[in-house]
């Protein structure tokens, strides 16, 4: 694969993170260049998607540093990390359930979004324009995940993998530089699949958007990514290409191993 | 068919929202804004139950009042504010003349619809709560707060005590506790304490209560260390029994306790048990059968199966035969506005209110109605809409009320000073005019 | 008439994103409107304008108010009455000490101060969620009815701690009689229920709900939680505060404290339950609902079994139907009123062909 | 000092109290998930069908008023009402709101206190009762010769009865087999039942134990107060001591009870009187509050980590 990246924009170094007593994760460091898909291995409980929410703010580790765009920080909270273009999903999907697919989507846009309650209260002139502006945004969202035909539908009411696609879709009317994807392809049948990592390569190749997924299916991994960070226990045990890690003996032992 | 039944019921139901009640025109109608359920129950279905029992009386007995039968209809408040506006609007014009008097027993109903009597010309009777500068006849035309306000009550109390002591210059120096129930009603008590503390010289330590009370041990520690001489207990509801417990167990002696007449029914002292023995109270009627007017019940009603209570025990009881007083006056203003307006046919509100104005229930009058001793006499004029201003107080012994003093007015002059400066203040703001009763 | 969407395609978002997107829903609500303004008040007599409408208008606000909080925003409140409490004596303060304030005037400051106060006790929410945080909103609900009666400057010094509600005149126009009161709060309810939609609707609402649906995922694509928390907090208690200061000028007249109690703040929490969490013109069905129940079985028990049955037990029962019928319609439509009709429009959409 | 230990203790026995009627609270919360607001007028219906049978079981019985035959006999006939109110609440309100949102359960249950006010004053009247328990309400001598301290015995026996009370249920949750299903259900119903475990069971009998435990409230309160509509409010006094102790935790139960109880007490005689006093209605709500603003997990919650 000759592709080209870009600078680092996001470098993690020794992360370590505790819950209470328990090591989540121990002395973790790696970076992602712009425009790669990056992704994150390792078996259950192996504190992949603690290194996303360590990567966007969820969880605040308590040793090490992360550099982001060339600033350092140790603590950043969530909303911070969304507004400096940092957009993800879920492992377990986290989709507003109580409201239809547009209103979801239209949420990702709201850090864009200048008008106040004031504004929307009355809906005249400048709230509507921006309703209807970024209306647009989201629709060409929409289009892009050909999700057209369930825009009015309440989520709740929508099968698992088109809650999957809106919650991308969500993700990506964000327009982030970096998206985090925890298992975007879990529980999802292989048409399902194909057409999820299709939307992923699209959006890496046409949006330009750095990408760090988590993935179980190791083919899905090998085909689609760029490099590969494998995690177990907590710690770091590989880091490279596919073709790489796929070979390293300590990889294969910890959990490639046990797959075949 | 299922729809087609309710929608019928509906409309059968709707029918009675809106037409008028089909009774003869010699009829007196009063509706009653009533609570049966709810916290104040016990209370309402006491007092209402008195009332009713009264007016049934006069119907089997005399057959009305000169000719006219008495005719009611209750309305469930449940003590709120917006149920008992909602059956005030509901009941005006009910009756051949609309509603002859609003009686609503919660001085949150009474604020509520204070505007609206004006309006629709109906008098408004608060017997015993309410608001007190309203028996300012001047400002207050529509408003009758009869027999006490709570000023003077708490002046008639202070009086009392001062009458045990042996004599108002013994208050000096003495200390007051003042219990209450920290709401508007608990208050009222305020002003005139601090006022009446200032001219006998006495102290008052207020100790507030909070709503409902059902736990009193921080006051009543509070009291055991201040010791003071008397204690007054301004209390309502669950706050009564649960103070007379806790005094007793942090060994305040109970026959240094005062209460008002909302602390002083069989209610109130019946939960307590042993601890209430010797507990005095202020009422303005004293509890018993023993009255031809209460004997003129049972004969007439009870005897008849017709009583309003399910327990005929609690006829009798204090907050009945509050009731019983209630009913008296209603029926005797209905009398005064009749010589008046000419007998044989019903008031209306405009009558009603002149009959209660023009009220004036001598001593002779009371043993007329079989009700000497029953309640104090009464007189009320344009600018007094009081009245006497009696209480009597009376002491539980474990088992009944007894009378322990005659009726003992407030001090008339300081509280009617207090009740105009305060109407004068609401009329300035709301731009009344005082009526000038000279010209009445 | 039929009630159908086809043929009525919406060829810009602008059109979309009406706030009643079906045209039938357009005509319905715009004579629902004609009706209330211009018909009723020639039409309802005095019972119905002062003790029926004027009350289920405003506690129909007041629920909205909750609504907001609970049904958009996801925080449970228990305290709607205190910040009622807040508004209307708020507004009779400002009309007391300033001279010549217009009544309009007032309510938006007394609403006002009812929003900032409900910033203050929304602070919890940040930290606290559920029923943790319903019972922390009663630390609201008795703390400031006991600021109300305790300190006399609220109520200018009244030795019943009541206020009195100062005559409404708009422009030379006399508030006083029932129709004017009457036309005052539709107005004042219609505008802001208006406005609610619009918020809701929008990216306020969508934020709202965001928090409420998932508070980590919506933190995760940028939304501050202390801001729209608060702002909710703000804007429910700003509709409640208004409702407040309507309930003693338009309704009552004189009220106290006490009023304001936590019966009212449970009766409101009611209305949102039973007329449909998150939807706003649930409110107002629950708020009839609400309103009228208890009146409307005082008055069939009354002339049917009234007279067989001893009062004290008529009454009673009317409460047991009342708790009964509660629990019969959670149980029936757990989403509330709204939620039925909601479905009686979308099967009036679909048919005669369900699927 | 003397004094302010009056204070503290009379504080700490009323907590103890409060405790009592949160407990209802907690064992409903912690097997269903429901934040039963009915639980105060249970309170108020068993006291009230106790007092009651105690009226008309002489008319009925022959036995002798006030005797202890009636006393135990109206004592069982309240409970098996409010086992009956519990299986009935469990059939015919809850089982039909399976998996509702928490709220709508809420609701009903206020719907529930309705209907539970009107039945029980329906059945027994509206008027206030006076209930006997036998227990003398004087100061424990003891305490007052020795050390001039004003003790309420009643309350301190009353305590002590709540006490053995908690110990009792927490040996039934403990070492019984219904115990042992009542804290998996507690943990996780969806596993609870996986393994076999009949939930709807387990609810009647936890609304039957809390029925239980609202009738030991009710004759202690009501023997307190006297039986009346106000012992519905006695849920209000046990509302703060929940957010303090948790809504799943007995001893959160006792220990936020103890503190509410003692602090409510100290605070209106040393706070109250510079600020008007009757700060008692709000200043467990305030305190209780401001405790989870530090502490949000309350006194014995686990603090809770969102997984995404």
């Amino acid at each position: 694969m000759a592709r080209e990246f870009g600078d680092v924009i996001i470098d993690l170094q020794n992360i370590s993170l505790r819950f209470g007593g328990v090591k989540a994760l121990t002395d973790i460091s790696f970076n992602v260049r712009e425009h790669e898909i990056r992704a994150i291995i390792g078996p259950n409980g192996a504190g992949k998607s603690s290194m996303l929410n360590v990567i966007n703010g969820v969880y605040h580790p308590q040793e090490g540093k992360i550099i982001f765009h060339g600033q350092e920080r140790q603590k950043m909270e969530p909303y911070e990390a969304a507004s400096q273009g940092i957009a993800r999903t879920f492992q377990n999907i986290a989709l507003f359930k109580g409201m239809t697919v547009l209103d979801n989507i239209m949420t990702g846009r709201n850090l864009m979004m200048k008008t106040n309650f004031l504004h929307h209260a009355l809906f005249w002139g400048k709230a509507q324009r921006e309703e209807i502006e970024h209306r647009k945004k989201v629709e060409e969202v929409i289009e892009f995940l050909e999700i057209q035909s369930i825009r009015k539908t309440p989520v709740g009411r929508l099968p698992y993998g088109l809650q999957k696609r809106v919650e991308l879709a969500r993700a990506l009317a964000a327009e982030p530089n970096l998206l985090l994807l925890d298992e975007p392809m879990a529980g999802m049948n292989v048409e399902e699949k194909q057409d999820m990592c299709r939307f992923i390569l699209d959006v890496n190749d046409q949006f330009g958007t750095t990408i760090v997924l988590i993935e179980h299916d190791m083919g899905v991994v090998m085909d689609i990514s760029d490099r590969v960070v494998v995690l177990d226990y907590g710690k770091k045990i590989g880091d490279g290409p596919p073709d790489e890690v796929k070979n390293d003996p300590k990889v294969i032992d910890a959990y490639l191993g046990t797959s075949h | 068919m299922k729809f087609r039944k309710t929608l019928m019921a509906v409309a059968a139901v709707a029918t009675v929202f809106t037409a008028s009640y089909a009774v003869a025109q010699q009829e007196q109608y009063v509706g009653l804004p009533s609570y049966r359920v709810g916290p104040f129950g016990a209370s309402g279905a006491a007092l209402y139950g008195g009332w009713i029992d009264y007016m049934n009386m006069i119907n089997e007995r005399d057959g009305g009042v000169n000719g006219v039968k008495l005719t009611w209809e209750e309305c469930e408040t449940e003590y709120n504010n917006a149920r008992g506006v909602e059956c005030y609007e509901r009941m005006k014009n009910r009756g051949p003349t609309g509603n002859s008097v609003f009686q609503p027993l919660s001085t949150g109903i009474t604020y509520s619809v204070l505007d609206r009597v004006a309006e629709d010309k109906i008098p408004m009777v608060t017997i015993g709560y309410g608001r007190t500068d309203a028996a300012d006849g001047t400002v207050f035309p529509w408003v009758f707060p009869m027999i006490s306000t709570y000023w003077n009550q708490a002046s008639a109390i202070m009086n009392y005590i001062g009458q045990k002591e042996g004599g108002m210059e013994n208050l000096k120096g003495k200390k007051i506790g003042l219990l209450y129930h920290d709401s508007a009603y608990g208050a009222e008590s305020h002003a005139v304490m601090d006022r009446l503390a200032e001219m006998h010289g006495f102290s008052v330590q207020k100790i507030a209560v909070a709503s409902p009370g059902n736990e009193q041990q921080a006051q009543w520690l509070q009291i055991r260390r201040e010791r003071p001489d008397y204690v007054i207990l301004w209390g309502w509801g669950v706050m009564n029994p649960t103070a007379i417990r806790t005094a007793s167990r942090t060994g305040y002696p109970v026959d240094k306790i005062v209460g008002v007449w909302w602390s002083g029914a069989e209610e109130d002292v019946v939960p307590a048990g042993d601890a209430a023995k010797g507990y005095t109270a202020a009422g303005f009627n004293p509890a018993g059968t023993n009255f031809p007017v209460i004997q003129d019940i049972m004969t007439h009603v009870y005897a008849k199966n017709r009583g309003n209570m399910s327990d005929q025990s609690r006829v009798g009881s204090v907050l009945y035969n509050r009731g019983v007083v209630h009913g008296i006056i209603y029926v005797e203003a209905i009398r005064t506005a009749q010589e008046n307006f000419g007998t044989g046919r019903p008031m209306t509100g405009e009558e009603m209110r002149w009959g209660f104005e023009n009220l004036n229930i001598d001593e002779a009058r009371l043993a007329a109605l079989g009700a000497d001793g029953f309640m104090p006499n009464l007189q009320i004029t344009c600018e007094d809409h009081e009245g006497s201003g009696l209480l009597k107080f009376q002491q539980w012994d474990g088992e009944k009320w007894t009378v322990v003093s005659d009726w003992i007015s407030g001090d008339r002059e300081l509280v009617r000073s207090m009740i105009k400066d305060s109407a004068a203040a609401y009329a300035a703001e709301k731009g009344i005019t005082p009526r000038d009763c000279s010209a009445q | 008439m039929f009630y159908r969407e086809a043929g009525q395609f919406k060829a810009s978002y602008q059109n979309d994103q009406q706030i009643f997107p079906i045209r039938q829903d357009q005509i319905g609500f715009i004579a629902l409107m004609g009706f209330l303004f211009l018909v009723v008040p020639f039409i309802a007599n005095q019972y119905w304008l002062q003790a029926v409408l004027i009350p289920v208008l405003i506690f129909g606000l007041a629920a909205l108010g909750l609504n907001i909080l609970t049904g958009y925003a996801g925080q449970l409140s228990l305290g709607s009455a205190a910040f009622m409490a807040v508004g209307a004596f708020g507004t009779y303060n400002f009309m007391l000490r300033i001279d010549g304030i217009p009544f309009l005037v007032a309510l938006l400051l007394g609403g006002l101060c009812a929003a900032a106060i409900g910033i203050l006790f929304g602070l919890p929410s940040l930290r606290i969620k559920g029923f943790y945080l319903a019972v922390a909103t009663l630390a609201a609900q008795f703390f400031i009815v006991w600021v109300l009666v305790k300190f006399g400057w609220f109520s200018n010094y009244s030795s019943s701690g009541v206020i009195t509600a100062q005559h409404v005149n708009i422009l030379g126009v006399d508030f006083r009689s029932p129709e004017m009161k009457y036309l005052l709060t539709l107005t004042v309810v219609v505008v802001m229920a208006l406005l609610a939609k619009n918020m809701v609707r929008s990216s306020t609402g969508r934020k709202w709900m965001a928090v409420r649906d998932m508070d980590v995922a919506a933190e995760v694509i940028g939304i501050r939680l202390m801001r729209t928390k608060l702002q909710a907090f703000a804007i429910s208690s700003f509709y409640c505060g208004v409702a407040g200061a309507l309930y003693a000028y338009m309704y009552l007249g004189t009220v106290e404290p006490e009023g304001f109690n936590l019966d009212m703040s449970f009766r409101i929490l009611f209305m949102i339950i039973i007329g449909g969490v998150g939807s706003i013109m649930g409110s107002f069905i629950g708020a009839a609902f609400i309103v009228l129940l208890p009146v409307f079985l005082n008055v069939a028990f009354h002339s049917t079994i009234g007279a067989y049955v001893p009062a004290d037990l008529a009454s009673n029962l009317e409460l047991i139907i009342f708790g009964a019928l509660i629990i019969f319609f959670l149980i029936v439509e757990p989403h509330g009123l709204a939620r039925l009709w909601q479905l009686t429009k979308e099967k009036l959409r679909l048919w005669p062909f369900p699927h | 000092m003397t004094f302010f230990l009056e204070v503290l203790i009379g504080g700490l026995l009323s907590g103890v109290l409060y405790a009592l009627v949160a407990l209802g609270f907690v064992l409903i919360f912690k097997a269903s998930g429901v934040f039963n607001f009915a639980q105060g007028a249970m309170v108020f219906f068993a006291a009230l069908t106790f007092v009651g049978f105690t009226e008309v079981l002489p008319g009925w019985t022959g036995l002798a008023p006030g005797s202890g035959a009636v006393f135990w006999l109206a004592f069982i006939l309240a409970l098996s009402s409010m086992i009956v109110l519990g299986i009935a609440t469990e059939r015919v309100v809850l089982r039909p709101l399976v998996n509702q949102a928490p709220i709508t359960l809420f609701m009903v249950t206020i719907g529930l206190t309705f209907f539970i006010e009107g039945v029980a004053q329906g059945i027994w009247g509206s008027h206030v009762r006076r209930l006997d328990l036998g227990i003398e309400d004087v100061p424990v001598m003891f305490l007052l010769d020795n050390f001039d301290m004003m003790i309420s015995q009643f309350d301190v026996i009353a305590a002590v009865l709540a006490l053995v009370m908690f110990v009792a249920l927490a040996v039934m949750f403990q070492y019984t087999k219904v115990g042992r299903a009542l804290r998996a259900v507690a943990d996780d119903h969806q596993a609870a039942l996986s393994v076999g475990i009949p939930l709807k069971h387990i609810w009647a009998i936890v609304w039957s134990v809390a029925g239980f435990v609202a009738l030991i409230a009710g004759l202690i309160w009501g023997a307190r107060n006297g039986v009346q509509f106000a012992l519905t409010f006695t849920a209000l006094k046990a509302l703060p001591v929940l957010i303090l102790g948790g809504f799943t935790s007995v001893p959160g139960a006792i220990i936020g009870g103890l503190i509410i109880g003692a602090s409510e007490k100290v605070a209106e005689v040393y706070l109250g009187p510079y600020v008007g006093g009757g700060i008692e209605g709000w200043f467990p709500y305030i305190l209780a509050m401001l405790f989870l603003l530090v502490r949000p997990e309350g006194l014995f919650g686990e603090k809770h980590i969102d997984r995404v």
